[in-house]
């Protein structure tokens, strides 16, 4: 169903493979050492259901601090419907830890070129879905102006200072990563 | 003291630029309700809880920041119409109010986009808090024309109630506002096996891969299928592209056959408060074009 | 644990700083006083400013005891009780937890370091854990005193 | 603890010859100090000759010595002699903790006539010879300073008396559940008056509501009633069933008790024939069956209940005076009122067990609402198992009375889950829920039972067994927590979803019957109880021991002990040896008919004493008190020396004997000069 992953294959792990310290940020900001895999998350989670997310899988390699979670596709699977976090009785609040963990992968420019391009939108019109044709004309037919008093009206009436300074400072992302990059 | 009865609203990105009906009718129903609806220049994107949270934590913070400081200069609360904008925005919104360092560090990094700064002086709502609790179904009855006697598949989404412990709005495994509230408008909501499941779109699961957001949502669309709803009633741009786009892609790719109308809530409250069928705009819409109210509904008269 | 583990580190936190000579310590009758008793028994090595007085229990030891050693001439104070949730007198070491961060924040504030006042627990039978403390204690205490910390008036 | 060991010492003295007593001089303090050497324990490594000298040029000090054993014959000698001839009369020996032969010297002086608290324990050898071996010269330094800091806390020493408080030789048992049942009759077997307070209508507590109990499955009912039956007929044991603690006053060994019994509007002439309850038109659903069965406005809990008599129950009942007219005896007596009596005790037992947790909180399993009849707890299905039950002890699901097919049973609901603020693990629902699924299994070999659980949790010799047994019946274990309960709209049909966590898969189990393992948790109304009898409560709710391994039925109070489940969660067989140590640590004042206790309490120096009751807050054993002129008072024997009211006092006025804060002061500055100090 998803991507194929590349870590599955080495099997046999051993200490190397570990960095329990890497997610020290993590565990400041949640309670991923008290979770007692229980698989609350797992069995709440909608997407975990038809897709390869595990929750708690990856909770547990946060445990163990397995960085090959960082480059496991399925961390960008969550859906964020928070039905985890609602019901974990251990209050590790997973939906956050992904969210966590998805800031690490991007540092490390593991980012899917579909999320690459939303940021590209959000930098050049302000918004995450931009407008097209058809919906000018439907605006227009509902007797709304054509354009919404939003940032990219204005960057079209050649106010760009916002906008500029947005796609300056917002949303760096790193480059796409060299192919294979190991340890 | 923000101004009452006015709202600062926030458009976010899907409803003007794919579903600019609902705009349409939501400035309708608050007008009509005596709200005041207040524009806000140069908002952007909220930007998403899902995507943009998960690229970079404390610019998605800024960036909502921006949007929330832009209300707090117009002195008024923000309303807005998506459970994602509402979700990036009442976060946001909530944690600079209560944590004095991060609103520091958010405006010092504010400043450098313009002048723009954060207080916490404000609030953010969801129209369906607004419509469900404000108004609620005891105070609509006197404002609507007509009523819908439709059996609708209510989907919540799910930024508007979880998490429970920032939103505060209701509970997350047994809510009843939305149900509560429709009711009043003719409109039963039917219950239909894990209701309050994801549609399958958030998370940027949409754009990063389709083929698993539309797996979890068919599944949405099976359970759906069972209790044969009128139509499908939400309450956020988002979901609603999901249940449009979607029922048009299993259609097209897994040999299904659905057609039923997704209506956004502030659509359905519009209408019976009696603007016109066009404006409602359902023959802008993929699904369930043909769907009129006009055979279910019985007119009050006013 | 190796004694000598303990042994070398005491030398090395000798052989940082010594200007300072006499640290109180207050020691609950229970488990403050086992513990060092049983580092005693065992000819563990600590240092020699350690000056214990015996109390029944960390919760009595107030705010005037600690000024009182202060003011009459300690380099620095602490108090050892019981493991948290095994106090014999039910809460006392909690209660003087709370008190001393009370007081190391007010030192704070008054411009004064607040290393020189700490609050440990320890086992009877483990002396480990007492001589763990006293270590701990000169260590803040050297640190301090490097960092040019002070809680005594300049006079 | 103190407490503990003065009473050996105040025991041993007797033996010594009378006639070595002297007269003591108080006109002035003179100390005598006596250096130990330990052989070389001490004199190799500290100059013992110099700290002697030393001492000697301390104020007051009339006598200075070293000399090589202490504790031998001769070194006890020396204090004698001093004591003899130099008029000394306070003490300070120099030598090893005051746990090894502290107490030796101070029955020394006790020997001659002085206050045992006049000795003043000096440690050079575990604080200082022992652990400074390489520095002998700081080690001498410090052996002086410790001298003189003892020499400095012995001069203003006073002396402690120890009183002898008799006590009330009765006993109050709080709960007659299986813990207060069995406190009860062990008090009573010792002789023991006992007065055992239920606040039901019936004793016995959640025992008599089970089916069976593991690890032999044997009936609760056989095993119990020899106790319900004793208890009931035991001359030294008083039952008030509807019985309600008002007020709780005095300390260890006499206490004050005002209960209130509520009326049961049935006379004790009732046959319990049954008569009024078949004619009685209300119905409502039994609370002892869990709600798994209808009771009668006018009923008896179940049959085997004792007292054997019918209770009215007046918020349901609506006054058709039926039951009165049917009655053949005329038990029935609607004008009783509820009286109060009040009992003198020494010691009080509190066995207010524990309530099953409502999982109506955890809204996944929406346990209790409509369209969810068929999700029961444990204790439900205790109760549609057991012998009395509607269905006959057929396991027959609530909402339609079909036999499930499919029973999943999920763990830890209310247990281990901190969104309910419950951490802990209650460690009796795994073998509760391993042994009804083993039931089901033996009585319905072709129902699927499955058990969903984080952690199988069955320590203890047999319980093991019993886990493996469940398994080779063929129950289902799944390790995963399951994350709801979800209900097809359309079949009506329940499901658990779960993950399989060992293999990683989410499953979808179908469920005729879903039993929730539910907590045990504190009882409702042990708030109001525990504030009326001043003793702690854990932030779990149950009521706190004194300490968690060496005095587990004592509470924060003395003299009031806790048997059982109002301690924490437990099962039969502990309740029982938990109950039965409060019941022989309730015992032993009583039996012994006093209480030996050293007054080393405060005192409160009323001139400085602003009323202010910060004192009253940290005293944990809740032994001071307010007077009737509104000024604060200490319990002599509650009082357990902990010092806790000295630092909280923002006037000064409460000083703890020989702990004052002028005493510690002697022995700080001692011990603090030196240092960088600071001379205006
Ligand atoms: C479903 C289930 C199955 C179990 N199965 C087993 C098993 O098979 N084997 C086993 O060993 N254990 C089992 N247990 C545990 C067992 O029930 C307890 O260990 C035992 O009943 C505890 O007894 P108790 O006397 O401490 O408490 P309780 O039985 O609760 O008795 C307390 C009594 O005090 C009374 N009371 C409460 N408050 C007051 C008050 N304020 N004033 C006066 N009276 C008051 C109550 O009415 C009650 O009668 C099971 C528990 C459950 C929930
Ligand atoms: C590794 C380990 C760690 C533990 N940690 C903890 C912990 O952290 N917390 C905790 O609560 N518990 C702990 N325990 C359990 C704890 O040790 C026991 O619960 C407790 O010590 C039992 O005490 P006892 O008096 O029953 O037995 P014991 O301590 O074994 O005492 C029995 C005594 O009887 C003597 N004896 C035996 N036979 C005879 C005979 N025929 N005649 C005369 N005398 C005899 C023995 O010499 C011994 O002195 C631990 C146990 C182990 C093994
Ligand atoms: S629900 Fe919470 S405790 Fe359970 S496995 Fe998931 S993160 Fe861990
Ligand atoms: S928040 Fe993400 S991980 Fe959690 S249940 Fe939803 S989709 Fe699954
Ligand atoms: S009194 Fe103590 S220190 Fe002195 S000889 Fe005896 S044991 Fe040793
Ligand atoms: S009250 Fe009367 S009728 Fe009822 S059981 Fe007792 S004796 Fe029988
Ligand atoms: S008077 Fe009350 S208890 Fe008696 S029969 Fe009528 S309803 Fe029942
Ligand atoms: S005993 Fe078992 S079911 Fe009960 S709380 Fe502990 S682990 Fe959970
Ligand atoms: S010393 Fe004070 S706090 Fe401690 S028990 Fe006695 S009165 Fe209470
Ligand atoms: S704390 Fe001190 S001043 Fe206050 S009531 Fe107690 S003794 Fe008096």
């Amino acid at each position: 169903m998803s991507k194929t992953k590349e870590h599955e294959s080495k099997e046999f792990k051993t200490d190397n493979d570990f960095d329990p310290d890497f997610f020290k940020d993590i565990e400041r900001k949640s309670n991923i050492w008290s979770c007692i895999q229980c698989g609350t998350c797992t069995a709440s989670c909608e997407s975990g259901r038809w897709t390869a997310l595990k929750t708690r899988t990856i909770i547990r390699k946060l445990t163990l601090g397995d960085l090959t979670v960082l480059k496991d596709p399925d961390i960008w699977l969550c859906t964020t419907c928070y039905q985890c976090y609602e019901r974990c009785p251990r209050d590790v609040k997973p939906t956050d830890v992904i969210m966590e963990l998805r800031n690490y992968a991007t540092k490390l420019g593991n980012i899917s070129p579909n999320h690459r391009a939303v940021v590209g939108y959000l930098k050049n019109y302000g918004h995450a879905v931009p407008i097209n044709d058809e919906v000018k004309q439907q605006r227009k037919e509902l007797g709304l102006e054509e354009l919404p008093p939003t940032l990219f009206k204005f960057k079209s009436e050649g106010d760009t200072e916002d906008i500029e300074k947005i796609k300056e400072l917002l949303f760096d992302l790193p480059e796409e990563k060299e192919k294979e990059e190991e340890k | 003291m923000v101004k009452e009865e006015t709202f600062a609203f926030f458009l976010g990105c899907i409803m003007p630029n794919r579903y600019p009906q609902i705009e349409k009718a939501t400035k309708f129903v608050m007008e009509r309700l005596g709200y005041k609806i207040l524009e806000m220049e140069k908002a952007a994107c909220c930007p998403a809880p899902g995507v943009f949270r998960s690229f970079n934590k404390a610019d998605w913070m800024v960036h909502a920041a921006r949007n929330i400081a832009i209300a707090e200069k117009m002195d008024a609360d923000i309303l807005t119409v998506c459970n994602g904008c509402f979700g990036t925005l009442q976060e946001v919104n909530k944690r600079i109010k209560e944590d004095e360092t991060l609103r520091l560090k958010v405006n010092e990094k504010l400043k450098l986009l313009g002048d723009y700064k954060v207080n916490g002086t404000i609030t953010v709502r969801h129209i369906a808090e607004v419509l469900g609790y404000d108004i609620g179904p005891w105070g609509i009855e006197d404002k609507i024309i007509r009523k819908i006697n439709a059996r609708v598949a209510v989907h919540y989404g799910c930024h508007f109630l979880k998490p429970t412990k920032i939103r505060e709005i209701d509970s997350s495994e047994k809510p009843t506002i939305i149900e509560e509230f429709i009711e009043a408008l003719g409109v039963k909501s039917i219950p239909f096996k894990e209701q309050l499941t994801c549609c399958g779109a958030g998370g940027g699961v949409k754009a990063y891969d389709g083929n698993a957001s539309m797996t979890i949502f068919s599944e949405k669309m099976v359970n759906i299928d069972e209790v044969k709803p009128d139509f499908i009633l939400d309450i956020c741009p988002f979901c609603h592209l999901q249940f449009e786009t979607g029922q048009d892609y299993l259609n097209q790719n897994q040999s299904c056959n659905y057609d039923y109308p997704v209506i956004h809530l502030s659509q359905l409250t519009a209408y019976c408060m009696g603007m016109d069928q066009e404006f409602i705009g359902l023959q802008y819409q993929k699904m369930g074009r043909d769907f009129l109210f006009g055979e279910k509904s019985t007119e009050e008269g006013v | 644990m190796k004694l000598s583990h303990y042994q070398k580190e005491v030398s090395s936190a000798m052989s940082e700083c010594d200007e300072y000579e006499n640290v109180v310590v207050f020691m609950c009758n229970e488990c403050g006083q086992g513990s060092a008793n049983t580092a005693g028994v065992a000819r563990m090595s600590y240092d020699p400013a350690m000056r214990i007085v015996r109390v029944q229990c960390t919760g009595q030891v107030g705010p005037i005891q600690i000024m009182d050693a202060l003011n009459s001439g300690a380099d620095a104070v602490a108090c050892v009780g019981c493991c948290l949730g095994a106090c014999h007198f039910f809460n006392g070491n909690v209660i003087s937890m709370h008190r001393i961060k009370i007081m190391k924040k007010l030192f704070k504030e008054l411009g004064y370091s607040d290393q020189f006042v700490n609050q440990y627990t320890s086992r009877a039978a483990e002396g480990e854990t007492a001589v763990g403390d006293f270590d701990d204690i000169i260590e803040r205490l050297c640190s301090a005193i490097q960092e040019g910390g002070t809680i005594q008036n300049e006079c | 603890m103190t407490i503990e060991k003065e009473k050996i010492d105040s025991q041993s003295p007797q033996i010594q010859d009378e006639e070595e007593k002297v007269e003591i001089n108080d006109d002035e303090e003179r100390i005598g100090v006596f250096v130990c050497h330990c052989g070389h324990n001490i004199a190799g490594t500290v100059d013992v000759s110099s700290v002697a000298d030393y001492a000697s040029t301390l104020p007051n000090v009339v006598e200075a010595k070293h000399y090589m054993f202490m504790c031998s014959k001769p070194g006890v000698q020396l204090l004698k002699d001093s004591i003899k001839e130099k008029g000394v009369n306070r003490t300070v020996v120099a030598s090893c903790s005051k746990n090894q032969h502290g107490r030796t010297f101070a029955r020394t002086i006790e020997e001659m006539g002085l206050n045992k608290h006049r000795h003043q324990q000096v440690n050079i050898r575990e604080f200082n010879s022992w652990v400074h071996q390489k520095q002998k010269e700081k080690a001498t330094q410090k052996a002086k300073k410790l001298v003189e800091a003892g020499v400095n806390r012995a001069r203003k020493l006073e002396d402690v008396i120890t009183k002898k408080i008799p006590t009330t030789k009765s006993a109050l048992v709080i709960g007659a559940g299986i813990a207060g049942l069995r406190a009860a009759y062990d008090l009573a077997e010792l002789g023991i008056k006992v007065y055992l307070i239920e606040k039901k209508s019936t004793i016995g507590g959640h025992m008599t509501q089970l089916n069976k109990t593991f690890p032999t499955n044997e009936c609760p009912q056989c095993s119990i009633s020899p106790l319900t039956n004793g208890v009931a007929n035991h001359p030294l044991i008083e039952l008030y069933t509807l019985a309600k603690i008002k007020k709780v006053e005095g300390t260890m060994g006499n206490f004050e008790v005002e209960v209130e019994l509520k009326p049961r509007y049935v006379k004790d002439n009732c046959t319990s024939c049954g008569e009024c309850s078949e004619n009685c038109p209300v119905e409502v659903p039994s609370e002892w069956d869990s709600g798994m069965s209808m009771r009668n406005a006018i009923y008896k809990a179940y049959p085997q209940a004792i007292p054997a008599m019918y209770v009215r129950d007046k918020k349901t009942c609506i006054e058709c005076n039926t039951c009165i007219n049917v009655c053949p005896v005329q038990a029935v007596d609607f004008s009783m009122e509820s009286e109060t009596k009040s009992f003198n005790v020494g010691s009080i037992v509190v066995a207010a067990g524990y309530d099953e947790y409502n999982p109506s909180e955890i809204e996944p399993y929406h346990y209790g609402q409509e369209g969810y009849e068929d999700v029961i707890t444990q204790l439900q299905l205790e109760r549609i198992l057991a012998p009395t039950s509607l269905t006959d002890s057929q396991v027959l699901r609530p909402s339609d009375g079909k036999i499930p097919r499919k029973v999943v049973m999920i763990q830890c609901v209310g247990s281990r889950n901190e969104q309910v603020g419950n951490k802990y693990c209650t460690g009796v629902c795994c073998k509760f829920a391993t042994k009804n699924a083993g039931i089901i299994k033996d009585m319905y070999p072709n129902t699927d039972v499955t058990i969903c659980y984080i952690d199988m949790r069955t320590p203890g010799l047999n319980f093991e067994e019993y886990y493996k047994e469940a398994q080779e019946k063929g129950i289902r274990f799944i390790r995963g927590r399951p994350s709801e309960i979800i209900k097809d709209p359309i079949s009506g049909e329940l499901s658990v979803v779960v993950e399989d966590t060992l293999t990683q898969t989410p499953l979808r189990l179908d469920a005729d019957l879903i039993v929730l393992s539910a907590a045990m948790v504190a009882p409702t109304g042990i708030g109001p109880l525990g504030s009326k009898l001043h003793v702690l409560r854990s932030k779990e709710g149950f009521l706190k021991e004194f300490h968690i391994k060496m005095n587990p039925t004592q509470s924060s109070k003395g003299g009031i002990y806790l048997a059982g489940t109002i301690q924490g969660p437990k099962d039969i067989s502990e309740t029982v040896a938990h109950a039965g140590n409060a019941a022989a640590l309730a015992a032993a004042p009583l039996v012994k008919g006093y209480i030996e206790k050293e007054m080393l309490i405060p005192t409160i120096n009323y001139e400085l004493c602003v009323d202010c009751g910060m004192c009253k807050t940290a005293c944990n054993p809740a032994a001071i008190d307010f007077n009737d002129d509104g000024r604060p008072v200490v319990n002599e024997v509650a009082c357990r020396s902990c010092g806790m009211c000295m630092p909280a006092c923002p006037t000064g006025a409460i000083q703890l004997l020989n702990f004052s804060d002028d005493q510690l002061l002697d022995e700080i500055v001692a011990l603090s000069k030196g240092g960088v100090i600071c001379n205006e």
